[in-house]
Parts: C-alpha cells; structure tokens; sequence
C-alpha cells in the first residue's frame, strides 16, 4: 500500500544528507566528549561549533547566540522561565496568546499557579493575534512577551516583526517560538525584533532530541537545568554530539532549498486544498490562507469525528493529524480551533496536513481519490 | 493500539442506519467528547427483532455500537438490558483504557431505546 | 599512532549493535511521532516501549517507573527539584553529599539560593559518605536523601542500600545518581532502597542525549518541564526516537554483559595500578581502592600539573581527564579530591583513567612505556 | 586548542632547568591555579647572558616560560623588561581566553628576577 505521510508538523524524517554527518558521531571514529581537552575531545568541540554556526546562520544569528538545548520544548521553557527568573525585581507579568504550543502554554500556566500575572491574547478567527491587543495587554510589570511565528496547527504566520518593535520600545524581552516557522519562512531574528527564539531539529528533517535556544546579546536569562560548564553554563549537560551536528547539517540545508522547496510545496498544498474543497461537500479551511506557511492545511469536515477520520486514512496510508501530535489520541478538541472561534464539534472534525520534501503530485492525487470516499462513508454512519 | 476486532467492526460497522418502523429510539451524547451515538430497535414478543445504530464519534464508539447490535439482536429485553459495557469492550478483545468510556454509550442508548420502547408501550396498553 | 581510550566515565562510543538498532529511525522506515495515532507513529510507540522495559530491566524495575530524560543532568535536576516541587508542604531541607557530580551539586546550590536547607555531607578520605552523617542530618524538616551510587571521580561505591534503608524508616525520599553505575556493578531499585535514580545513555555505549529517571510507584515528584503530555506528563517534548531506542539497547547489552565485562576490565585496571606503582615513583592512588568500581584508577603524581599531563598523553594517543570531564579545561581542581582532604597541588596533579570494552592488555602495556617518560619529564621542568 | 607554537614549546621547552651561578632569581606563584615560574638569570654588562627557567604549570604556562626565555636571552635588562606577557601570548601565536593569564607568571617572573639582580648588585656596588 502508498504510504502517504502528511504529518511534516509533527516530525520529519531525518535527511540522508544529516544521517551522513551524524554518523561518524555514532561510530568509534568521533565519539569524543566536546569538554575533553585531547584531541577526540577537541574535535567534537570544532564539529559542534560549526554546527552551531549553521544553526545562526539559518536565522542571522551570531553563533555565541545559539544555545543547544534537548529540543523545542526545553527551548520554550527556558524562554519563559528562564526570562522570569532574570527579571524577578522587574515584574511579575508575562504576555503570549492563546494558540502558543502546550511548551508555552503549560509552562505559561504553571508560572501563573506560581503566582505570575499571565495574559493569554485572543486571536481572529483567521487565527491571528493583533498587535493592538498586545499594546493593551502591556503593563510596567511585564518582562516578558511570547508569541509563536508560525501556528503548529493552523500554520497561520503571525506579525512578529511589529510584536517585537512594540517589544522594544517597551524594553520588554520578546520570545517567538519559530519551531514551525524555521525551513518554511525566512526567520531572521533582527528583523523580527526576537531576543530569544527556539527552534526543534526534528521538525527540519533533523534528528529528535535536540534544539536550541537563541539568545540575543545582552538578554537577561538565566539557565533552568544547574550542572556542569557546557554551553558557556547556559545548559548543562553531555552534548548530544550525534544530534548537534546533525542538528547543524539540517539548518545548513534548509537555508539553503526554503525558497525552491517551499514554491514546489506551495503548489501541492494549493491543489490538495482545491481538491477537498470541489469533492468534498461541508467542509471549512480553518485559518487565515494567506498568512500561513506553504506547507499547511487544515479542515474542518463536519459530522465526522477526528479520530476516526484519521484512522480511516490511515487504512489508506495517509498520514495525517488533528491538532498537535501530542494530544491527538486524547478527547479534547484542539486549543488553538477553539481559540479562533470553531465550534468544538467542529473543531474535534478538524484535521491538519502538513506537506514536506517526500509529497510528491501523486500522493496528493492519491488523497484526493480515497479521501471523498472516507468523509462519505463515515457521514453515512455519523448520528448528526 | 485497537484489536483487529474493533478495527473490523470500525471499517465494517454491522447494523448501521436509521429505522422507519422502529418501534424504540433512544440517543445519548458522551459529556467527554461529544460523540453522540443512536439506536433504534424494532421489539416484537418481548424480542429485538432488529436494531440499528447510527453513531458520530471515534472508532472505538462505532466499533462498540456495531458489536453491541450484534450482541443484542434477537435476544428478549431482559437478556438485552444484561449485556454490559464491559462485555462489549471484551467482545471487541478490549479497548485501550481511555478508550473504555465510548463502550459506554452503545448500552447507555440501547438502555434508552428500551425504556423509551417500554413508555410508549405502557401507554397503548 | 596507537590512540588508547581511557576516559569511559566521561563518555563511551556507541556500539555497532546500538547503532543498528537506532537506525531504522534515522531513516525513511520509522521517523514516527510516538504520539501519532497512525502507522508510522504507533511502530514508533512500540519501539519506544520495548526500550523503556530494556532499561527497567537492568535495574530491577517496571516499565511504567521508567522516564526518558535528555540525559543524566536532567534527570538530576528532576529528582532534586520535581521532589522538593512536590513535598513543599512537607518541609524544605535536603541532604546530599559534597562528592556529588555538578548536576546535583549545582542544582542543589541553586536550591539553597532560593531558600531551601541542603546539607552537604563530608565524605572520608577514601571518598566515601558515611551513614552515620546522614543520620545526623536527618530533621522533620528533610524531604529528600540524594547520595551518588558510585562517584564519577574516584569510582567509590558508596553504602547505597543503607543510605536508602535509612531514608526509608525516616519516610525520606530517596534518589542515588547512578550515571556511574549502571553497568559497572549490579544496581537494582529495590536492593538499594531507591525512589528515584538516575541514568545517562552515554556512559554505557548508548548514545548522548538520552538518559532516564526512574521513580519509583508512589513516589511524589513533579515534572521540570511542562509541555506536552508525552512520559505520561512528567517529561514533555517530542520523544528522541533513535536515542531512546539506542538507549534500550545499550541496557540490554550492559545487563547481560556486566559480570564477565567487569571481570576483564578489572584484571587490566589491576595491571595499570600496580604498573603505575611499580614505575613511577611519588603516586598515590586516590580513593578507596576495595570500594570502587573495576574500570576506575585515579592517580595523584606529586610536582606533576594536571593539564600539561593530559596533554602530553594525548600527544601519546592517551586519553584521560582530571576531574570531571565538564570542568577539565578549567582551572578548579578537583572539589571530590578536595572533599577527601587532598592536598590542592596534589589534587590538581590528578588524573582520572577509566577503562572500557575497547581496551586491551596492549593499551596498558602502552601506557605503562610511555607515561613514566612523561611524568619524569614534566617533573624535571617542575619549579618544585 | 592551542597553536603549533604553544605545543612544540611544551613539548620542547627551550632553556628549561636550574642555574648554579645566576646573579638574579625570581619566582612566581599564580594566585588563580597554583602554578609556579622560577627564573633564573645570568647578567653580564646589563646583558641577559644566559636565561633557565622551571615552571609547575599547565602546558601555556610552560610554553609561555619557554617562549619567554628565548625572547629575551641577549637582550639588555632594559629591554627585556619592556617584553610584555601580550607579546609573549603573541609570539606563541595566542593562547585561549582562559589561558591567557599564564603568560602572565612568566613576565612577571622574569621581572622579580631582574629586581632580584638590581638588589644584589646595588648593595655590591
Ligand atoms: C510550535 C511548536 N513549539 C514547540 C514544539 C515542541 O518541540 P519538541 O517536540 O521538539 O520539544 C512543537 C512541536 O511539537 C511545536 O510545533
Ligand atoms: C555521576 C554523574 N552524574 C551525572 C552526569 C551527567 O550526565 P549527562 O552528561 O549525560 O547529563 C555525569 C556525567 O557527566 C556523571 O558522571
């Protein structure tokens, strides 16, 4: 059977090209500990910088600004509660929306239980946050603004560069979590106005396990995990060799094919969501079409429910998601459709496809043939 | 994650579709997601003579709405209203444990069905 | 040039066997989310279960107990900070040792900055933490024991199992880093009395990046990070796939190799002790010598400095560390050798040799040559 | 990490020893580490005629002694003491940040050997 996998939000699968250079991290040949001072030492110290260098360079960064963490989500932590911890005697309060990814929203949540003021931002029913109710939303007590780039569900791209200049005049700290936004978008962090950002290596055709925080020169920030030395004591920790590097090949090359690969998803996506809409009757793109990353669509099929609409395509071999990977599975409709005003049935008949470098026509082709036959037959079931 | 049985009676739902001449109805919406399940029965001397289900939820609520039909069909209301959740979650080899609550609404509808069978025959009598 | 290997403890390479098994998921086959609900995700699910109960089963425990982390830094921090997260009702002192490794030492530093008691308790001058002074330490007010199984520095097996006896009659948490352990000696959860326990894939020939806790059934501890709901919420983020499995691997192998692996090792790490002793006049070994794992030896050549030594190895092919892999590089000696009341200078001329699966006789027939050379060398520059 | 020069001066170090007949000794301990430069010197007609030095210390430190040693051998004091612990790091074609102290001990070595000398020779004269 076709294995057509339109999950590229959730994960990607690593790129031969970043196996390639992980490999000899894996093997006996350079195994060495980047802190050590002899020479297996030393050169995984030379391969980690260089990695490190790539990584800046995808998003105009200086080096001494990226700072490897375990992934996204321990990025998005640090950024919240590293930034609080720093500016204790400043203020108690923070800003992001209310679509951020559950890294942001539920440590966002636990600072508040802590006793933090949080605003939780609304957004359209496009999926968009405004800049005004931001300007509102800001006190002399704020420390800290957060608001992603790219949405994880609805891939909607939100107006960061004008967050971060209100940021500025307001010498308040801005994060944006550009997990989603990195390889589909440009992402420079000067001209976004980001003093820190996370970026997540899976999500870019690198491997699982590791990401990294950008912190600006200057931005006060203080490290979550106490141990040793590593990343100048902003992260402690045995670096995770394998995964830096490979890490540093996956940004290399996405900086490089954004432009080429994103035009030729663009089109895939654009069919695929002609195709839904002529064959399939009922349904709604949920989110803005214009703002929004090329590789993203995501539709509410009413009377038919989530899961079992993914399942039905996964019979099919297509492979898709409704909400982030890490609460499908689980019964709440998504956060993020519901923040934007869908109603939560259907919302829980949402379901989002996400397009990367293995889609080709035929597999869109593919959807389009066997999914009008899957909404059909489970409408014919559904109580509604 | 789901048995075979249950993938079975996902993608093959026995029973299913709405029922002119039904003769008892009854429909229950789960409060933890919404899904929303409903059965019709036709009772004949006491005995479901036919049923069918018409469910809007996850696969494990059709798969355990389709194999409660079966379980059900030419049984007395007695023998019916015995039939628990649990023994539809073990006809279908089991459910994964935050699965387990959608076995419920394929009895909690057909209990209704039977009551609501029962009320209308009490007043023709 | 002959290269030889002897800085096990600060990390190992991965094993052709483990690579094999990590892979599958480095590749097109099995990129999955573990998370997903489709094909690709639950083989994903599978493999990341059959990996936790590889680990549970080299010490002992239920899968289910059983928490992939980033590595052993994260997992420390956890067990300190998730414990006294979760007991803050209980009361806020925790005891641990002043030989610990810097993932706890700093973490509970930074504990103390924030209002918590820590004690620090002394150890012998073989390196060992005495039972007697926890005892003493122990008030209502102690929420958690945190004492190391085996040192990193001197490889000193501390009295683990009376420790968490200890702990246990006083309803005290219990948590034992056992980075250094596993492996090494037979560690098993409920020998030692352990309610939480840490480990890192990378010191037992899995890859780096990946660690775990282990928490014990009951056992009351919050999680550091907050995100998704993967680990059952205690540890958010999308799954490190090829780690996790690598790691899975790795325990399994360590388990079933340990006795006749530490019996080799043991043999060749008894030959460099005794050659050292023989050739090179004015060492002393550092640490109990009964109480220590096989693969560890820690010199002090007197009027030798630590650094210049381990360069001149490495221009040998030797490779060795002074202290803990994370602070060599820098100045500081050894706060373990300190604590064990050694001398400054003495600690400072201290190296650190850890044996592994890949030496052989010949490499410390090779070190026995060259090093007596060396040392003779840098002491006929020394100004003392 | 270190540069060509810093290890063939490790390796090698140039005027490494002690010196039975020098007319200036100076010593110095580093307060950051621990480490030790002595340096001996012969002085002739305001000429460093010969230069010895012994260095406990970390492989910069010992190159920086070495290295310092032959920048300065034939020189007069004067000059000598213009050799500063950057034009040291310099001629080893630099030394890391944290490293960069050890060039330091020598120069300041060699300068309490110079005074050591001037002493003696001022109560001589
Ligand atoms: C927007 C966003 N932020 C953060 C994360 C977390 O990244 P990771 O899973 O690598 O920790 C994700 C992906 O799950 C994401 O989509
Ligand atoms: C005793 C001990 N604990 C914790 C750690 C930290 O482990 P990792 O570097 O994998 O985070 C190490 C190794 O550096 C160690 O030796």
């Amino acid at each position: 059977m076709r294995r057509v996998y339109l999950d590229h939000s959730a994960t990607t699968p690593v790129r031969s090209e970043v196996l390639d250079a992980m490999l000899p991290f894996l093997k006996e040949d350079a195994f060495g500990n980047p802190s050590s001072i002899y020479s297996y030492g030393r050169e995984a110290k030379k391969a980690m910088e260089e990695a490190r260098e790539k990584v800046a360079n995808l998003i105009g960064a200086e080096p001494e600004e990226i700072f490897f963490t375990s992934g996204g989500t321990e990025a998005d932590n640090m950024a919240l509660m590293g930034t609080v911890a720093a500016n204790e005697k400043k203020g108690r309060h923070i800003i992001t929306s209310s679509i951020e990814h559950h890294a942001i929203l539920n440590t966002a949540q636990y600072l508040k239980k802590k006793g933090f003021k949080v605003t939780f931002l609304p957004v359209t029913k496009e999926g968009l946050v405004q800049v005004e109710d931001i300007k509102k939303a800001i006190t002399d007590e704020t420390v800290l603004i957060s608001v992603m780039h790219v949405n994880n569900e609805v891939g909607t791209i939100q107006p960061i560069k004008e967050i971060g200049a209100l940021a500025k005049e307001h010498g308040i700290t801005f994060h944006t979590d550009a997990v989603q936004s990195v390889g589909k978008i440009p992402v420079n962090v000067d001209d976004l106005n980001a003093d820190l950002l996370s970026i997540s290596g899976h999500k870019i055709y690198g491997p699982k396990g590791i990401g990294c925080i950008y912190i600006r020169k200057g931005t006060k920030i203080n490290p979550i995990l106490f141990g040793g030395a590593q990343e100048r004591t902003y992260r402690p920790g045995t670096e995770n060799m394998p995964g830096i590097v490979g890490f540093g090949r996956a940004a290399e090359l996405a900086a490089k094919e954004l432009d080429s690969e994103m035009e030729r998803i663009k089109s895939l996506r654009d069919k695929l969501i002609e195709g839904i809409k002529e064959r399939i009757p009922d349904v709604q793109l949920n989110g803005d079409l214009n703002n929004r990353v090329a590789i993203n669509a995501n539709f509410a099929f009413s009377n038919v429910e989530g899961e079992s609409l993914l399942l039905s395509m996964d019979m099919k071999g297509i492979c898709a998601s409704s909400g982030s990977a890490c609460s499908s599975g689980s019964v709440n409709p998504s956060h993020v459709l519901l923040a934007m005003g869908i109603p939560p049935k259907l919302a829980e008949g949402s379901v989002r496809f996400t397009l990367g470098r293995d889609n080709t026509e035929e597999d869109i082709d593919y959807v389009l043939e066997n999914l009008p036959q899957i909404v059909e037959h489970l409408r014919s079931i559904s109580a509604f | 994650m789901y048995s075979e049985k249950v993938m079975d009676h996902f993608t093959n739902p026995r029973n299913v579709g709405e029922m002119k001449d039904a003769n008892g109805v009854g429909e229950i919406g789960s409060p933890v997601c919404g899904d929303t399940t409903r059965v019709y029965i036709k009772v004949k001397d006491n005995i479901i003579e036919d049923i069918k289900f018409k469910t809007y939820g996850c696969s494990a609520a059709i798969a355990s709405s389709s194999m409660l039909t079966e379980m059900v069909k030419g049984k007395t209301l007695e023998e019916a209203l015995e039939v628990t959740d649990e023994a539809v979650a073990e006809a279908l080899d089991g459910l994964p444990p935050q699965k387990l609550h959608c076995s419920n609404m394929a009895a909690s509808a057909l209990h209704k069905a039977i009551e609501d069978y029962q009320n209308k025959n009490r007043k023709a009598s």
